[in-house]
């Protein structure tokens, strides 16, 4: 049976993938963004999952105005890196899951998800930002990914509550598939930041590592968090972190922290960033 | 800023994009979605004005974007994911975008970032006074 | 305050539409058919909606294989008739009910509901052909539409339950609109029907009738229908009456049934509908 | 009928567009909704095979749309929404395109439908005797 066996929470800002795509994440001052990859790296060369389900939200890349999803679930073959006003990324294409990517969807509709099926789609820095921090610079992408695009873009994004019961339906659906499959699932966005008005700039450290505290075992308290609360302590793009809880409903009760990594700032962003790996995979009893 | 009503109405120097300013900003933010195409790119900066006029926008949305004042576009319900594909195609950064609105210069906006960004102390309600003598279970 | 004063359930059958469209409605021969909805066009004139929140799917028009919304919600201003293959219906224009429509979506995803935001579309029969049915032809629709689309096309479609939980938040996001506004919700598709392979045909009149008479009080029965049970029992698109248990569940416990019309065959389907009157729209604790 | 494992596989005459037939259907069904502009529906009747070699769809697929095969092209990932609009451009009714993946004649299912279209009985599992011997909390 496929099972999760961890989750990874981080910041897609696009500055990141701007530099890697430069050659520049090995310069020495941006050795405090980077050297907080470095474990991430290794950790993925020996994890080997085959499947990464991807949360991160489209920054007005694949939907304009005139359709906006809250949640989009990834069914396709495969997603070429968008051209977001300066040319696409020079990265892989990105190849999806899509037998397990339906039978996740068609389970979630089930359990009272209301998925949008997307077939065909290009994505943006939220998701191949990531990629590139956790994998490097690769010819290929070594797993596939079912992306996970949340609405965190127009008001009201999906709420916290929402958000870790989504992340606990994909567990169950995960399990239920029949193929041995190591799964893992990524929370991606934030941490603190708000791109407009006079109180653009807005960092706040202290919420955010609250936030990272919280999350491994006080999620629930951070699921009841609203909109307007995250906009007020942490910037109008801090809901992004609601797409971390996903991640979060995804795993055990029970999860080890075994990384973390905070810095201020990247561009305009508090960067974040954290692995947990469930305890015990078995244990039905012990979901979120 | 259009927040009558909203429980959001009340924090400083805050545009939050609802269904309303959606509403009203609609074809500027479809024009803006426009300039992820190289060949738009082109069209649109060799002639700003005969670009804009092929646009279903209101004359001061026009007037917002040729002189890329930010803050009247987000006013005028652009979104910030949106309007960066203008500055994008200026080849400006995200952080210089973004610094137009505020009363920084970019290099200070961009020295306040490197010091830890700017605080929520004093920016969490518009009249943070009241704010802070609120009781904690008030303050969401 | 905004209100839901009735339901109204139909068959959204494309031939009807291109009846009325060549001016066959009055044939004699299609009275058997048309004469079902004499009464409904009465009762419409005196009801006067300010507003339809008109629940259909949209039959690969809007939708294509790229992104397939499970519920899509109409926050536009207008909608225009598409060409479904044959040139557009010649029927006004659906004009919106934007205020409404995004104070709805906004209630329905804090409510935990994954909508589709929808803001430019062009409207298939599922929602213009209900429209000629209960106006007849008209120089303009006499109200405001909210259309809200239902994936009934790829398999899975929502459940009867989800269904049904989804017309139950809506009333509550109508009841807490400041407008006085006469509100109505319509719910749209089948009844049985099977439109390919070598059981196309299907009716099973026996269920559809039944179906009726549950549907006023039984209603969480007819929410435990599987999809399964649907396409064995009505056909392959006898599924689409999931959308009746939206409007049903937008309706108090207590309605009155206060006309029914139900003939075989239109097309390849069975046809049905009928109106709910709310006997008495102020008691909160009578939710479905 | 492509529906091993899956609790619709013994309905008879019936292929459910899941996510297995709509992966294999993608580009036909891309290429059927190309025909809801007039356009395209010209360049298709004036030259077919012409204009199937612009989708990426499979020989087989090609040769059911060419032979307006419905059942070939259900099995090949077609879903009948999509499938219609090329019986439309054909002038043909909904009703006339369905028949012909029946046995009958496009009359004799038109007289079927007419005497109140096919009955359920016998229709539910593709072995009728085994259905109709189970208990009812079963038959489902
Ligand atoms: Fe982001
Ligand atoms: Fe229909």
């Amino acid at each position: 049976m496929a099972k999760i066996t961890s989750g990874l929470g981080t910041s897609h800002i696009p500055l990141l993938g701007y530099m890697v795509d430069k050659g520049e994440s090995h310069l020495e001052k941006w050795a405090p963004i980077f050297d907080g990859y470095t474990f991430t790296k290794k950790w993925i060369r020996e994890q080997k999952p085959d499947v990464v389900i991807l949360v991160y939200n489209d920054h007005a890349t694949s939907f304009d105005m005139k359709v906006i999803p809250t949640f989009a679930i990834g069914c396709g073959e495969e997603y070429h890196p968008a051209d977001e006003g300066y040319g696409a990324r020079p990265v892989p294409v990105v190849k999806g899951s899509p037998i397990l990517a339906w039978h996740i969807t068609a389970s979630l509709i089930k359990q009272g998800f209301d998925m949008t099926i997307v077939n065909e789609m290009d994505v943006d820095h939220g998701l191949t930002v990531p990629l590139s921090m956790v994998f490097g610079e690769v010819e290929e992408w070594p797993c596939q990914v079912i992306p996970l695009a949340v609405n965190t873009v127009v008001y009201p994004s999906p709420t916290g509550e929402r958000c870790l019961a989504l992340g606990n339906a994909i567990r169950t659906a995960v399990e239920q598939f029949p193929e041995d499959l190591n799964v893992q699932v990524w929370g991606t966005g934030g941490m603190s930041h708000q791109l407009l008005g006079e109180r653009a700039g807005l960092i706040n450290q202290a919420w955010d590592l609250a936030f990272m505290d919280d999350l491994k075992s006080d999620y629930k308290k951070l699921a009841a968090i609203s909109q307007v609360e995250y906009i007020r302590e942490s910037g109008t793009e801090g809901c992004e972190m609601v797409m971390w809880l996903i991640m979060r409903g995804a795993l055990n009760h029970q999860v080890n922290e075994i990384h973390r990594h905070y810095h201020v700032p990247v561009s305009n962003t508090a960067l974040g960033h954290l692995i947990y790996e469930n305890t015990d995979t078995m244990n039905l009893e012990d979901k979120p | 800023m259009n927040n009558n009503n909203k429980p959001y109405r009340n924090i400083p120097g805050t545009t939050v994009f609802d269904g309303e300013m959606a509403r009203i900003g609609f074809h500027l933010n479809q024009f803006c979605m426009s300039l992820m195409k190289e060949a738009n790119r082109k069209t649109f900066k060799q002639n700003e004005r005969a670009y804009l006029d092929k646009w279903r926008m209101t004359e001061a949305q026009k007037s917002a974007v040729l002189a890329r004042d930010f803050n009247q576009l987000i006013a005028l319900g652009g979104n910030i994911y949106y309007l960066v594909k203008i500055s994008s195609s200026d080849g400006l950064s995200v952080a210089a975008a973004v610094s137009t609105m505020t009363n920084l210069t970019t290099e200070e906006y961009i020295e306040m970032m490197r010091c830890g960004g700017r605080s929520p102390e004093g920016n969490r309600f518009i009249d943070a006074k009241q704010y802070e003598d609120k009781k904690p279970e008030e303050k969401q």
